[in-house]
């Protein structure tokens, strides 16, 4: 079970947690064609290692934060606010 | 017409009496409402947010504190839940009455939204709250950790529970616990707050205002 | 090969089963193969198979980072089936289940194909006629599915309380041609086969860059020196995103763990298949007599094989409430396989933007089921370079074009599926 | 007294219970291994494959043989260690795996043909022909195998999960467990000890030299108010980030769970530091025959002799490989019982010696090849090393010792390492880098490290207990010396690893699955080399024990196999649990009924008590049609009249309602929606529709704008939690540069819609402070206004294609101001309505609900393609425009009905055409009687290319009803779609 650090909350169980996806990606913008949205939709780099994501604390602040998360020993590295 | 009664919104704990066990230290449970609001600061306000609080007397504590807990009549607890943004909780008074007096007062500095309506609120007090409230809360509410200026956002048994403490500083012998939910999940809530308190057992008193 | 038989059996035991020999060949890397597929699990190893016995292609090197079988074929809950919606699906995966039974008899291995029934739930009108919709899309192409009412459901399996749930079940449908494999067998089986047919098996030869020469890939680099190819598959649950990124490459995939769990043994219980379909959990007796049962995914990027506490507890919530017999009922062990979800629930069996390498992938928690139909596919598209028709709808381009096959219909979000 | 009993040790009161249905006595604190043992009784249980005679091995829960049923009135559990079961009055033990009975097995003929079954025999036959194995091999090995009759009924008993915060979890409660705990303790730290015993101690339980450190420091650590005991108590899993799950049995002995008590809790700890004190368990030896009843490990005879006073045998002879062992042998002589002779491979130790010239008979350099008998041990087969010449030598035990091995699953669970420490010959967890400390937040302790010996264990323990509390930088501080055991130093000589002894006749590596040496041999020599591979192949290590007593045996023997080192080979990983736990723990009280909790409306005793069906969606309950019970069309047709001839009121709470705020609120809503925002007035609705990156339709509802900086969105009730989610993720995550504050309002606001061409005039009676004519209030028009009295909202918007209002009010005020509508409406005949009758509404009116927004449409097609907005960026715009999305034979939303007015519609009919019947063209998506009823039908479907295709005639056909039924495709707007009555 992962215990995360929200830095607002401090550490809670995963399980109040939203996994939101790889925090790496920027939407693309108003001028960018479907290509680039493709890109940000589908194509993903899933390392297998240290994993910059998104997780929605759903079950506590409502705050969105980003975690560096190790996705083979789930080690987790640090958050931070958006 | 009649004048508008505010009720529960829910079916309520069994009738007052002794729930579960005949235990040395059965807990109270309560079910009581509140105004509520939601205070949410507008971005680069804070300076006039704190001002405009000051005026009208209302606490804002930091992340993770409760502020203004007070037993006088008419007070306001706040809690602060999230950077820049506190439930503010009071008595019942006249349909809307609280929420207009706070948003009037803080005017452009937040945005003061009436949630309080779509809470059930539910007291467990007495020496053996925190072994009730562990079957279901994942937070450490050791005295030493969840203190009377404590106040959190969680999931208990499933459902979205506002945690804070309702007694006076020093109690941490027999802790006051209030716990707010979502006005549609108070059945199951109070299944759960029955459920894990049958083994010490509990005595369950009226609903209150108060 | 040495064929196995009863006979032979017997005769082994009379003599201390001192002459049975290794089910297959543990080859050393030659310097270069025709074909060389990476990842020795359930689908690589029926890639190699098919190559051999369909394609007449045996210069052909399976290569495994660890032992053979060790991935998602030897951790999976073992089901097959193909009560699938979309006629496309129902038809690659039916397909597939006409291939497992026979699989025992094609590779004289017994896989302990058991095709004992798999029963999912409906608990509402509405999923009861969703179930309806899809036994439809299924009658419709031919394969047999019956809708049960609840007592029909609680006559084949009295263990399901089909009142007193949350979710009370209102029905089901039973696809009696659904069931179990033992399913480490089925690595060890195609491996045996594989390896009789001339392919070389090669364990504890890890792929560590995959070097191309421009739009082509040369072969792989390995743990045990640079092995050549004319074309290089990938064929590796949970991992295809790394080995993509080595030849240079993203996939619409992201590696999830799926969790499992078997309990003590006991005298059988239970004798289908069943899916609960209010809460995660589907469940079926080995023939060892553990109950072997799965869950969902853990709802974030994960390479970790192991199991979680939260769905853990979600799991077992969810079986009792189905079962409420299973309560005293005791779990043995707590697992979980890495799986490589696609954006839209469905795999990818396809050329990629390196010319000469074909990739498997996207299996989700549906992979096993499909080896066999996989195998063929896969095998067919390096054979002759044109997708299998069962499986021309699982091109990566559909990411593309935007002809996806969501038949959940989450969208590109795997923590959804 | 029983002969079995040790004279002076029979102290317990007497205790009544059966096994096999004879009665027996037993004594307070027995197991009920002991108490059998006390009694004579040796035969326990018939092994799981070749069905052999079985009795106790051990003393503890790695037991793997004396497996039992345990009966209780409405309770069965099966396959439990007799060495775990608690002896209670009344207690009905079976024996398992046997029939018809324990001593007259007549499946035991599977022993005799014993060398057919071997390792993987039914990998080679049994595979022809096809469904032979499903009728005839199948049915025969299921019964053959498991072990007990699981019970088949509900369980009478509760579980929970209890959660739990401490600063120092201590796992184990032996000589290092106490010693971390009293260290931590002292320190102030909040402390939690687990101890899977009903008693503290480990091995102190079973050392009489122990005993006054055990109570004083118990004393110490029961003064100590922030440590907490918890015996019974089984860490079963280790989960990293400092999380443990632990099992703690309740009730279990105990005829019944006392009322209100759980019978098992399972506490989910989460600790700062975790000290993992689990000590070591003893190994057996791999020889002829070692699964005799009367075969046992020596620690475990020693701990029936001094924890129970009952005699494992009457004459011993023990095989040990190491020193410890000696101090069973001494236990056992002093208890009375003979020791025949002490065999010992190793040359003399100092240790093994002074056992000799304190008159054991001790055979050094000598093994033991076989052991002889079949349901009992008669005696053993003896030899020197390295000689062929064995003699007997006549005994009813065998104690065995082949060393100990660590108990390191939890360690490697929490990604701790464990290493070979020749010393013990075995695998011990290793202290943690600062890395892997941050993560598994584990530190091992005592025999557990691989730190052996009395007191060295409980020095390393309090250290490790000092470092858990954050205290002591040096490890190896010895604590005060009036904390520690008064025992000498370890002086044991080296242990010499001892797997296995080549004889005749089966050498078990794995007594509860029945695997023997040669079946891993075999494995080896068929290519499954590989432990996992072997594991896999001959179930070696697979049973409820883990292999824990055989586990690396079993592995030696297979590294011999290909001339490699056991340290090289190593073990299967071990995975959660530890033990195993029953499902009623791991689930807690969420089960049944409240498996999820149930989300009610506020006027949810009102629906109840008038005569409301209830659905359960989700986590609602909705009120489906008040008809008291009856789910048939009628009551839902005269509902949905009753709205199209004058008024009705529903109640959609349910909907999910956002608070959307700030100076770039309508900006933001301008990109959540594919639709625009920003020119929606001040007093307006609008009808939006949210789409997914991906270009397909996500979720619609309608939005008011309250003020230029103020709206309040709502969405359906099945993805309000989704779409809420969705909206704060873009708010925070995407754009995080917008002003926009969202706040969720859905249980405040309880939302009635009042509709029918009756609504305005009922409405009117109520409602205060706000013009609702036609001209004063439009059609999408929304604003505030007191409604009976209450302050609340009011929007004119219509799901079912009546002239309709939704009106919103403060939750506490829902039952009031819904009785003040009802008496309002009651010149009207104003009557409740369900979501059928909702529902039936809407498919007339074609409005799109859950089953058409499915997650594979499109706007487009959905006929809503011309909502999109031409200019600006929003959610799925760019890849909503991919050419499958705008294929000409996308499915299509369309109307429909049958063709004969007598023919009903089925949900979950696919549409075909006459000339291709078996290929589905789309499939109905929703199907309802009109309200123009009883015999007329429609239904809305998805259908390839629909658009262009409506007044064709197709079939609808549900092949598992077999039904097929001629349809019209026809406009799916069927009511009114001019929308003349919404806007009257």
């Amino acid at each position: 079970m992962l215990r995360i650090t929200c830095p607002h909350c401090g550490p809670r169980d995963e399980i109040e947690f939203r996994y939101r996806g790889d925090a790496s990606l920027s939407r693309p913008g108003p001028e960018d064609d479907a290509k680039a949205f493709q890109r940000y939709a589908y194509e993903r780099e899933n390392p297998a290692g240290m994993h910059l994501e998104w997780w929605l604390h759903v079950g506590g602040c409502r705050r969105a934060l980003k975690l560096q998360r190790d996705t083979a020993s789930h080690v987790i590295g640090g958050a931070g606010e958006p | 017409m009649s004048k508008p009664e505010r009720g529960l919104g829910w079916g309520g704990l069994p009738p007052p009496g002794h729930h579960g066990a005949l235990g040395r230290d059965p807990v109270k449970l309560q079910a009581f409402m509140r105004d509520a609001v939601e205070v949410r600061l507008a971005p680069g306000m804070a300076e006039a947010l704190r001002h405009a609080a000051a005026g009208l007397g209302l606490a804002l504590p930091g992340m993770g504190e409760s502020a203004g807990t007070g037993s006088a009549t008419g007070a306001v607890t706040t809690l602060g839940l999230a950077p820049g943004e506190w439930l503010a909780l009071a008595r019942p008074e006249e349909p809307g009455a609280f929420a207009r007096r706070i948003a009037s007062g803080l005017e452009a500095a937040a945005s003061v939204v009436e949630t309080g309506h779509g809470l059930a609120c539910f007291s467990v007090s007495g020496r053996a709250a925190r072994e009730v409230l562990a079957k279901g809360c994942r937070l450490d509410l050791h005295p030493a950790v969840f203190t009377s200026s404590t106040a959190a956002r969680t999931v208990i048994a499933q459902i979205p529970v506002t945690l804070w403490r309702k007694d006076e500083a020093g109690a941490a012998d027999s802790p006051v616990f209030a716990l707010a939910v979502p006005l549609t999940f108070a059945q199951s809530f109070a299944h759960f707050l029955l459920g894990a308190s049958a083994g010490t057992g509990a005595e369950i008193l009226p609903a209150s205002k108060d | 090969m040495q064929r196995y038989s009863a006979f032979r059996l017997a005769l082994e035991a009379l003599r201390g089963h001192g002459g049975w020999q290794p089910a297959w060949r543990d080859a050393a890397p030659k310097d270069r193969y025709k074909v060389v597929i990476v990842g020795a699990g359930g689908h690589g190893l029926a890639t190699a198979y098919h190559l051999a016995r369909d394609h007449g292609i045996t210069d052909v090197a399976v290569l495994d980072k660890g032992p053979l079988g060790l991935g998602n074929v030897g951790r999976n809950t073992t089901i097959i089936r193909s009560n699938y919606f979309t006629a496309p699906n129902i038809r690659f995966y039916d397909h597939s289940l006409k291939l497992w039974e026979n699989l025992e008899r094609e590779l004289n291995f017994n896989v302990m194909v058991s095709q004992r029934g798999s029963l999912n739930l409906a608990h509402s009108d509405g999923q009861r006629d969703l179930f309806a919709r899809r036994a439809n899309a299924m009658r419709l192409e031919g394969v047999a599915i019956e809708m049960l009412d609840k007592d029909a459901v609680k006559a084949l399996c009295p263990l399901i309380d089909v009142d007193n749930g949350r979710y009370p079940v209102v029905g089901g449908f039973l696809q009696r041609r659904a069931g179990t494999v033992r399913h480490d067998a089925v690595a060890w089986g195609y491996a045996r086969a594989a390896s009789a047919r001339g392919v070389d098996i090669v364990q504890h030869c890890e792929v560590t860059a995959i070097p191309r020469e421009g739009a082509r890939a040369m072969g792989v680099e390995t743990t045990r020196g640079f092995i050549g190819a004319d074309k290089v598959v990938l064929a590796v649950a949970g991992h295809s995103s790394r080995l993509a990124a080595m030849a240079g490459f993203r996939l619409p995939i992201e590696t999830h763990v799926l969790q499992a769990f078997v309990t003590e043994a006991v005298k059988p219980l239970l004798d289908i298949v069943v899916t609960y379909g209010a809460g995660h959990f589907y469940v079926s007796q080995s023939d060892k007599g553990g109950l072997v049962f799965g869950g969902g995914t853990d709802g974030y990027n994960s390479y970790a094989q192991r199991g979680t506490l939260p769905m853990a507890e979600e799991v077992h919530a969810a079986g009792i409430t189905l079962m409420p017999a299973l309560s005293r009922l005791r779990t043995l062990r707590q697992w979980g396989g890495v799986m490589d979800m696609s954006m839209d629930g469905n795999p990818i069996i396809s050329t990629t933007p390196v010319e000469n390498l074909a990739v498997s992938t996207g299996w989700c928690y549906g992979g096993f089921k499909a080896i066999p139909a996989g195998g063929t596919c896969l095998a067919h598209l390096v054979a002759t370079g044109a997708p299998h028709p069962l499986a021309a709808h699982f091109g990566l381009n559909r990411f593309e074009t935007g002809a996806v096959i969501d038949e959940r219909g989450v969208g590109p979000h795997p923590y959804l599926h | 007294m029983s002969p079995h009993r040790i004279a002076g040790r029979d102290q317990g009161a007497p205790i009544r219970f059966s096994f096999d249905g004879e009665a027996i006595e037993g004594r307070a604190g027995d197991t009920l291994a002991s108490a059998l043992m006390a009694s004579g009784v040796r035969l326990m249980g018939r092994s799981f494959k070749l069905h052999r005679p079985r009795g106790v091995v051990t003393a503890g829960p790695e037991e793997p043989s004396a497996l039992v049923t345990v009966v209780r009135p409405g309770r069965r559990d099966v396959n439990l260690p007799a060495t775990m079961v608690e002896l209670f009055d009344g207690l009905e033990a079976h024996s398992q795996n046997r029939w018809p009975r324990l001593d007259l097995d007549l499946m035991s003929v599977t022993g005799r043909l014993g060398s057919l079954f071997s390792a993987g025999f039914y990998y080679k036959t049994f595979m022809g022909p096809q469904g032979a194995w499903e009728r005839l091999y199948e049915p025969l090995i299921r019964r053959a195998a498991g072990l007990g009759h699981a019970s088949t009924e509900a369980d009478p008993d509760s579980y929970e999960i209890v959660h739990a915060h401490c600063e120092v979890l201590v796992i184990g409660s032996g000589l290092a467990g106490l010693s971390a705990a009293r260290a931590a303790g002292e320190a102030g730290r909040r402390v939690i000890v687990l101890e899977q015993d009903r008693a503290f101690g480990g091995g102190a339980l079973v050392d009489g030299a122990l005993e006054s450190w055990r109570s004083s420091t118990l004393a110490a650590l029961s003064a100590m108010p922030e440590v907490r005991m918890l015996y019974r108590t089984t860490a079963v899993g280790a989960y990293g980030h400092g999380v443990v799950a632990a099992l703690e049995r309740v009730a279990d002995h105990l005829p019944e769970p006392e009322p209100f008590q759980p019978r098992q809790r399972l506490y989910v700890i989460r600790a700062r530091r975790i000290v993992l004190a689990t000590g070591a368990v003893e190994r057996l030896v791999a020889l002829a025959n070692n699964d005799v009843p009367g075969v046992m490990l020596a620690t475990a005879a020693r701990a029936y002799v001094n924890r129970h006073g009952a005699a494992p045998g009457r004459s011993a002879v023990f095989f040990v490989n190491n020193d410890e062992a000696y101090a069973a042998v001494r236990d056992l002589k002093a208890a009375g019982i003979a020791i025949a002779a002490v065999v010992d491979p190793r040359e003399p130790t100092p240790i093994a010696a002074e056992a000799e010239a304190a008159g054991l008979p001790v055979l050094f350099g000598h093994e033991v090849t076989a052991v002889r008998g079949r349901r009992s041990v008669a005696g053993v087969r003896v030899r020197k090393r390295g000689t062929m010449q064995e003699r007997a030598i006549a005994c009813d035990l065998l104690g065995l010792s082949g060393g100990y091995s660590p108990q390191t699953q939890l360690a490697a669970q929490a990604q701790l390492g464990t290493a070979w420490i020749e010393a013990i010959a075995g695998f011990a967890a290793i202290g943690p880098s600062p890395d892997a400390e941050a993560f598994s937040a584990m530190i091992p302790a005592g025999a557990a490290a691989g730190v052996f010996g009395r007191l060295e264990a409980a020095r390393h323990g309090a250290a490790a207990g000092a470092r858990a509390a954050g205290l002591a930088s040096d490890p190896a501080q010895p604590p005060a010396e009036a904390r520690e055991p008064a025992v000498p130093p370890r002086r044991d000589g080296p242990i010499m690893p001892l797997w296995e002894v080549r004889g005749r006749g089966k050498a078990f590596v794995d007594l509860q699955n029945d695997v023997t040496a040669d079946d891993m041999r075999q494995a080896a020599r068929e290519g499954y080399r590989h432990v996992e591979h072997a594991k896999r192949y001959t179930t070696h290590g697979m049973g409820t024990d883990q292999g824990r007593t055989g586990g690396l045996v079993g592995a030696a023997v297979l590294a011999a196999a290909q001339g490699r080192e056991v340290s090289a080979v190593g073990l299967s990983k071990p995975r959660p649990f530890v033990t195993p736990v029953s499902f009623g723990a791991l689930a807690g009280a969420e089960t049944g009924a409240h498996f999820k909790p149930e989300r009610r409306l506020p006027l949810h005793g009102w629906h109840e008590a008038h005569g409301a069906v209830f659905v359960r969606i989700g986590l609602w309950l909705r009120p489906l049609v008040y008809s008291g019970g009856d789910t048939s069309w009628g009551p839902v047709v005269a509902e949905a009249r009753a709205v199209r001839s004058g008024v009705g009121i529903t109640d959609v709470s349910s909907l999910g309602k956002i608070d959307v705020r700030g100076r770039d609120a309508a900006a933001f809503l301008d990109r959540i929606y594919a639709n625009g925002f920003s020119s929606l007035s001040v007093g307006k609705a609008r009808y939006g529709l949210m789409l997914r990156e991906d270009g397909i339709v996500f979720d619609d509802g309608t939005t008011s704008r309250l003020a230029e900086d103020h709206f309040i969105v709502t969405t359906t009730t099945g993805k309000a939690t989704e779409a809420l989610e969705h909206m704060e993720f873009h708010a925070q995550c995407v754009w995080p540069e917008l002003d926009v504050r969202l706040a969720n309002i859905a249980d405040h606001w309880a939302q009635f819609a009042i509709a029918g061409p009756r609504s305005r005039a009922v409405l009117s009676r109520i409602v205060a402070g706000l013009d609702l004519s036609n001209e004063g209030f439009p059609f999408m028009a929304a604003g505030e206004a007191i409604i009976a009295g209450v302050p609340g909202r009011i929007f004119r918007i219509s799901f079912s294609g009546e002239l309709a209002y939704e009106v919103a009010v403060p939750a506490g005020h829902a039952a009031f101001v819904w009785d003040a509508i009802m008496a309002a409406g009651e010149p009207d005949g104003i009557r409740p309505y369900g979501l059928d009758a909702l529902n039936l509404m809407r498919i007339e009116k074609g409005h799109v609900a859950g089953s058409e927004l499915n997650g594979q449409t499109t706007a487009a097609d959905l006929g809503l393609g011309r909502m999109l907005k031409k200019k600006g960026d929003f959610i799925g715009r760019a890849l909503a425009g991919r050419p499958a999305l705008a294929a000409a034979d996308r499915l299509q939303l369309v109307g429909l009905h049958p063709v004969n007015k007598a023919r009903r519609l089925r949900n979950g009919a696919h549409l075909v055409s006459a000339g291709e019947p078996k290929r589905s063209q789309g499939y109905l998506t929703a199907a309802c009687m009109t309200s123009e009823g009883p015999h007329d039908w429609i239904g809305l479907a998805l259908l390839e290319g629909g658009h262009g295709r409506h007044g064709e005639r197709m079939i609808a056909t549900s092949p598992v009803h077999d039904e097929a039924i001629e349809v019209e495709i026809a406009s799916p707007h069927r009511l009114d779609p001019e929308n003349a009555r919404v806007k009257a």
